[in-house]
């Protein structure tokens, strides 16, 4: 017997009786620390996802064995099925703007392990830039995106791939919404259906740095560079590991389980040195709002609790993350500070140029670090790379690109499946 | 009928139970967990005890001396109590050697249970980094070092800056909710001592509140006054180990800001909780627990009685408290087990 | 005075939180410059954060030194002195008990912010009158008012 | 206020000590004084000594010009150091900045007496109300008297305030309390008293005086001196300081 409680003016929240008994106990409960309910109430609301499918409600796109899935640990200890091939890339916005090595380095990695993947134009925005835009959207506009995105996938029969963390945990919290809540289901499916779409759920939300985390044995076999020296310092972004904090990916064997897995596990998978520091849970600096409006404050954070504190404590050769708005501010956080005299710094990267570096690819063509600032030169030198030669490349590249040639990595492989049709599943 | 006393635990509360009913003329069953008497002062080698730094044997020395020698006590280490049968004036007590397997059966009239307590573990609370991270130790094992007159951290060397950080597994719903009363001023000892010992160290109380109840009180003036050693209001958030010094974040509500200080050794105040040794005891004696795993007396304010007849309290087992304070409840419970006695048998 | 405050109010008046921030956090260069660009301003501000790296005793230690400081080391922050100081009623800015602890454990952020106004004392004693740990902060108001611009106080740091 | 202040002066030519020896006692104990107050204030290692308010008004940095400092200066001085705004107008124990008050004008308006009495002769004015100088004399030092007893009674009516107040307040304030009420009495005796016993009231007067000279340095007086010349000061050099 579903009950029906009024969560604020405008919107009613259906729920069961159960539901409600756990709703209620949320604010006593001591874990109701994590972003939105419990564990329970997470896992509960994977089982509802299940009911609403059998019930005709939605459609799961599950990860089938054409995914070649691979199980995770999470931390809510469920296993989490992450789907190696077939992936439709999600991509982010800032990375394209800010740090295009990013996506080119990992569509660079897939190329290399042959991995079959759909680079789609017809992908938009999560549109909650910033988390939320800080208040620029609501749930609904929000869950609408995202499923208009997951049916573009499905459509397309590969498996959704976000990039960027905000994405990521965006997706988690509406996916949440959705399951939770009738009448934001109601509502996303009367906008879907307007746009001749209707109502597809991921059985799974997957980072991509998941997908590093599940793959990064193969990555590590077919590394061309000794990393063993490299000394790596990991910055896990928020919106992956702290909203809906139990369906990001956790190892036993990385960092005691204590800590999130991903971008960890694939430096150590490719055999170079990973140092622990004390602000490790700290923000980037990036803030929900605060890159947009108080960037003085962002890279004084960014600088003052992260760079220097990681300069000080591990001297890491290198600081990898996986989050576009953790690279952008850890990276550009450094050049005031710099300015102002102090000594401190430390190239900042994502696991997949890091990774794509160790595979051997070139530091500009793919990694594209000539747009990162803090100097990355010791380090290549450190991984073996001769950066200044790869700077001649670079620029012959660059006079090729100008006579029409195409990079292939970046190019999204044919694929010959046929498209799901619309409707069908209605 | 029997002039025999039981007398659970080889504490301090037990030993004075013993050595009075000894001295009052009854023979006495002195039953200890473990392979040693002294109880917690002799287990953790504590090197004085607070408030006057009288050093742990001048205390516990006569005590255990007495007990190990007089043909009045019959001392059974390393033994538990199994079994216990009868009414006031006339128990039917087995007693099991733990190393042999061995038990024996006896007939006492009264039983006194003074069990003790246990030192918080603090690796269950795991802000502090007990356990995971080197130099960061409880308040118990820095007295054996500090009875050996040898504070050093792991790399052998002195520390320059210490901090205690009190009301570990204390006053938190999530571990222990009482306040374990004299952590506050068996800490303050250490500390003085602690700058007694190495002189240029730089010792820092980080605190929520200071107990030093009673005469303690002098403790925390002198540490001030004469020794110089820093107090911060606040709580920690998290230890962290940088690979050489200790990081501690915590805020210091006195200027309302964070701070994340280095020190070279973190000294946890760990509380007083309920031992196995008493849950033991308490269930094979058919003793109720209070809420917190102590044994409940019949009535709060009557440590003594421990509501079923001829079954007498003592010390640490049924609240937190001080030495002195256990030494006169084994004293009390002595002389209820007496005037069983009295009752009963001519002694 | 008034341009006092002008000047306080143009730091970092671009902040969008800038009430949250103290003026002594804000590092706001009037030239900056970096591979020949101008950062100057809003582009090239820091602030600095609130957290508190270090103890450093040594103001504290040459207050002991000065007259009437003798005694600050007893005190045990209980806020005698503040509850009954006539001046602190009037300005939270003064508050004996506050300038005794932050000296003491050095947190050179907030002297920088508080102290000017230990000049604000009138040196009325009845702080002195209510410490319970005979600490005298009317005297310790005196010695810390040299010590802020004593060089033998500053002499260690 | 500084030691110099307090230094009321009814001159008598006729009296057992003459005119010059007072002058020649005060031109030996005032620079004394100043001296000692500079050794004492330097002995806190502090760069800036009361004297260095007269170099402030030609330093480079703050106001511009002479003229301009010496306004900012005077107006500096009036407001936080003559009208209590700075420390005195934020505290809200009135007797005690009454007090205080009395003092200061007291003291102040003494000197400005006793200088005015060596321009102008009072003691050849028989009766002493009449004279503008000799009643802004014993008004002033009446004022002080009053502002001494004020800060001493404070002081006693309350056991703990008495028990934490040292020897050197007490010391201090009975001196001001001396000065005043001996200057009083001296004019007094002057109009219907005997000539020896105004003489003698008046030599404990000049002895009180020259005991608070040599001892202001090493009283609280020295460091009154010192805040009010640096709040002075900052206010001249524009620093940032608590509002006024």
């Amino acid at each position: 017997m579903p009950e029906v409680i009024r969560v604020s003016k405008k919107e009613d929240l259906e729920i069961s009786k159960e539901d409600l008994k756990f709703l209620e106990g949320l604010g006593a409960d001591r874990r109701a620390k994590l972003a939105m309910g419990t564990t329970e109430d997470y896992l509960r609301m994977l089982e509802k996802m299940k009911d609403l499918e059998k019930r005709g409600e939605i459609t799961i796109h599950h990860v089938t064995d054409e995914y070649e899935p691979a199980g995770v640990r999470t931390l809510s200890r469920r296993v989490k099925k992450i789907p190696t091939v077939e992936l439709w890339q999600h991509k982010s916005c800032g990375q394209c703007g800010h740090i295009p090595g990013y996506i080119s380095a990992l569509y660079w990695v897939m190329t290399e392990l042959g991995i079959p993947y759909v680079d789609d134009t017809n992908q938009t925005s999560c549109t909650a830039w910033n988390y939320y835009g800080s208040g620029t959207s609501n749930p609904v506009a929000l869950s609408a995106v995202f499923l208009r995105n997951m049916h573009a996938a499905w459509e397309k029969n590969a498996y959704p791939l976000i990039h960027c963390g905000t994405s990521y945990g965006d997706y988690k919290e509406c996916r949440y919404l959705v399951v939770m809540s009738r009448e934001i289901r109601d509502r996303v499916r009367s906008i879907l259906k307007k746009i001749g779409r209707d109502l597809v759920i991921p059985e799974e939300v997957v980072h991509y740095s998941e997908w590093l985390h599940v793959m990064r044995w193969k990555i590590a076999e077919r590394r061309k560079l000794d990393v063993s020296k490299v000394s790596v310092a990991v910055h896990a972004a928020c919106h992956t590991y702290k909203l809906m904090a139990e369906d990001f990916t956790y190892d036993d064997t990385v960092l005691g389980g204590k800590k999130p897995a991903p971008t960890s596990s694939t430096a150590l998978a490719l055999g170079a040195k990973l140092l622990d520091y004390s602000n490790w849970y700290d923000c980037c600096g990036f803030g929900f709002r605060h890159i947009l409006t108080e960037r003085e404050i962002s890279r004084s954070f960014a600088y003052f609790r992260k760079i220097r504190p990681i300069v000080r404590e591990t001297g890491a050769d290198v600081l990898l993350t996986h989050d576009t708005g953790c690279v952008t501010t850890l990276d550009k956080s450094q050049v005031v500070p710099l300015a102002h005299g102090y000594k401190e710094t430390v190239p900042v990267m994502s696991d997949s140029q890091f990774a794509a570096l160790a595979m051997g690819a070139h530091p500009f063509i793919v990694c594209q670090l000539q747009w990162h600032l803090a100097d990355w030169k010791p380090l290549l030198a450190k991984m073996g790379v001769d950066w200044a030669s790869a700077e001649g490349e670079y620029k012959a590249y660059l006079e090729r690109v100008r006579n029409g040639e195409r990079p292939a990595f970046i190019r999204s492989p044919p694929r010959n499946l046929e498209n799901r049709v619309r409707g069908e599943s209605a | 009928m029997t002039g025999t006393v039981l007398v659970v635990g080889g504490g301090p509360a037990g030993l004075r139970a013993a050595v009075d009913l000894a001295d009052f003329g009854a023979r006495v069953l002195l039953v200890e967990k473990r392979d040693q008497l002294g109880g917690a002062p002799v287990r953790w080698k504590y090197r004085s005890l607070a408030p006057d730094f009288t050093p742990t044997e001048e205390v516990m020395g006569p005590l255990i001396g007495f007990c190990e020698s007089s043909p009045m006590v019959e001392v059974h280490k390393g033994s538990v109590v199994e079994g216990c049968e009868g009414s006031v004036g006339d128990f039917t007590v087995k007693v099991r050697n733990e190393a042999d397997g061995t038990t024996t059966e006896h007939r006492v009239s009264s039983v006194i249970v003074a069990t003790g307590f246990e030192h918080f573990d603090a690796s269950v609370d795991p802000r502090y980094a007990y356990g995971r991270a080197p130099n960061v130790i409880g308040i118990n094992e820095l007295e054996a070092m500090l009875k050996e007159g040898r504070v050093v951290g792991h790399d052998g060397r002195p520390p320059k800056r210490v901090a205690f950080i009190f009301c570990v597994g204390s006053r938190d719903r999530s571990t222990n909710p009482w306040c374990c009363t004299v952590c506050c001023g068996v800490s303050i000892k250490q500390a003085i001592e602690m700058k007694q010992t190495l002189g240029d160290v730089q010792v820092y109380m980080i605190y929520m509140d200071i107990r030093t109840v009673g005469l303690w009180e002098k403790l925390y003036w002198d540490s001030m006054e004469k020794y110089g050693i820093n107090y911060i209001r606040g709580r920690v958030g998290e230890v962290y180990y940088t690979g050489e010094k200790l990081l501690v974040k915590g805020e210091d509500t006195l200027v309302r800001g964070p701070f994340e200080v280095l020190f070279d050794m973190v000294v946890l105040a760990v509380g007083i909780e309920p031992g196995p040794g008493t849950k033991q005891a308490a269930g094979v004696l058919g003793l109720k627990l209070n809420e917190y795993g102590f044994i409940a007396p019949r009535q709060p304010n009557v440590h003594v009685d421990s509501g079923r007849d001829g079954i007498f309290l003592a010390g640490t087992c049924i609240a937190p408290m001080s030495i002195e304070e256990t030494l006169s409840e084994g004293s009390a419970a002595a002389m209820q087990a007496a005037k069983v006695l009295k009752k009963t048998v001519a002694v | 005075m008034a341009a006092e405050e002008r000047k306080k109010e143009e730091k970092g008046r671009f902040i969008a939180e800038r009430r949250y921030v103290d003026d002594q956090r804000i590092v706001e260069p009037e030239k900056l410059e970096a591979g020949g660009v101008d950062m100057s301003g809003r582009w090239g501000t820091l602030v600095l954060p609130r957290t508190i790296e270090e103890f450093d005793h040594s103001l504290f230690e040459g207050v002991k030194r000065l007259p009437r400081g003798g005694k600050v080391g007893k005190c045990w922050q209980c806020g005698n002195c503040t509850a009954v100081c006539p001046v602190a009623h009037a300005n939270p800015m003064f508050n004996p008990r506050y300038l005794i602890h932050i000296v003491r454990m050095g947190y050179q952020a907030e002297i920088e912010k508080v102290k000017d106004y230990v000049y604000l004392c009138s040196g009325c004693g009845l702080c002195s009158a209510a410490c319970p740990k005979d600490v005298d902060p009317q005297g310790v108001m005196i010695a810390l008012s040299i010590a802020f611009k004593s060089g033998r106080a500053k002499g260690g740091r | 206020m500084g030691p110099s202040e307090a230094v009321p002066l009814i001159i008598d030519r006729n009296a057992i000590v003459g005119h010059a020896a007072v002058v020649d006692l005060m031109a030996v104990l005032l620079p004394l004084s100043f001296v000692l107050l500079y050794l004492r204030v330097r002995g806190w290692d502090v760069p800036f000594t009361p004297f260095g308010i007269f170099a402030s008004l030609f330093a480079k940095e703050g106001k511009p010009g002479f003229a301009a400092r010496s306004r900012a200066l005077l107006s500096a001085t009036a407001q936080d150091i003559l009208f209590l705004k700075r420390a005195g107008g934020r505290c809200e124990e009135p007797l005690h900045t009454w007090g205080r008050g009395l003092v200061m004008w007291g003291a102040l308006g003494s000197v400005a007496a006793t200088l005015l009495a060596a321009l102008t002769d009072p003691a050849a004015v028989p009766m002493a109300l009449t004279d503008p100088v000799r009643l802004l004399g014993d008004l002033s030092q009446a004022a002080l008297a009053s502002g001494a007893a004020i800060l001493i009674l404070r002081r006693l009516s309350n056991g703990a305030r008495r028990r934490a107040t040292d020897i050197h307040t007490w010391s201090l304030q009975c001196l001001l309390l001396y000065v005043g009420l001996s200057g009083v009495a001296v004019d007094a005796l002057s109009q219907g008293g005997s000539f020896l016993a105004m003489e003698a009231m008046y030599i404990s007067q000049l002895a009180s005086i020259s005991a608070l000279l040599l001892y202001a340095p090493f009283s609280e007086l020295a460091f009154l001196v010192w805040k009010g010349s640096l709040l002075v000061q900052k206010s001249l050099l524009d620093e940032a300081g608590p509002p006024g």
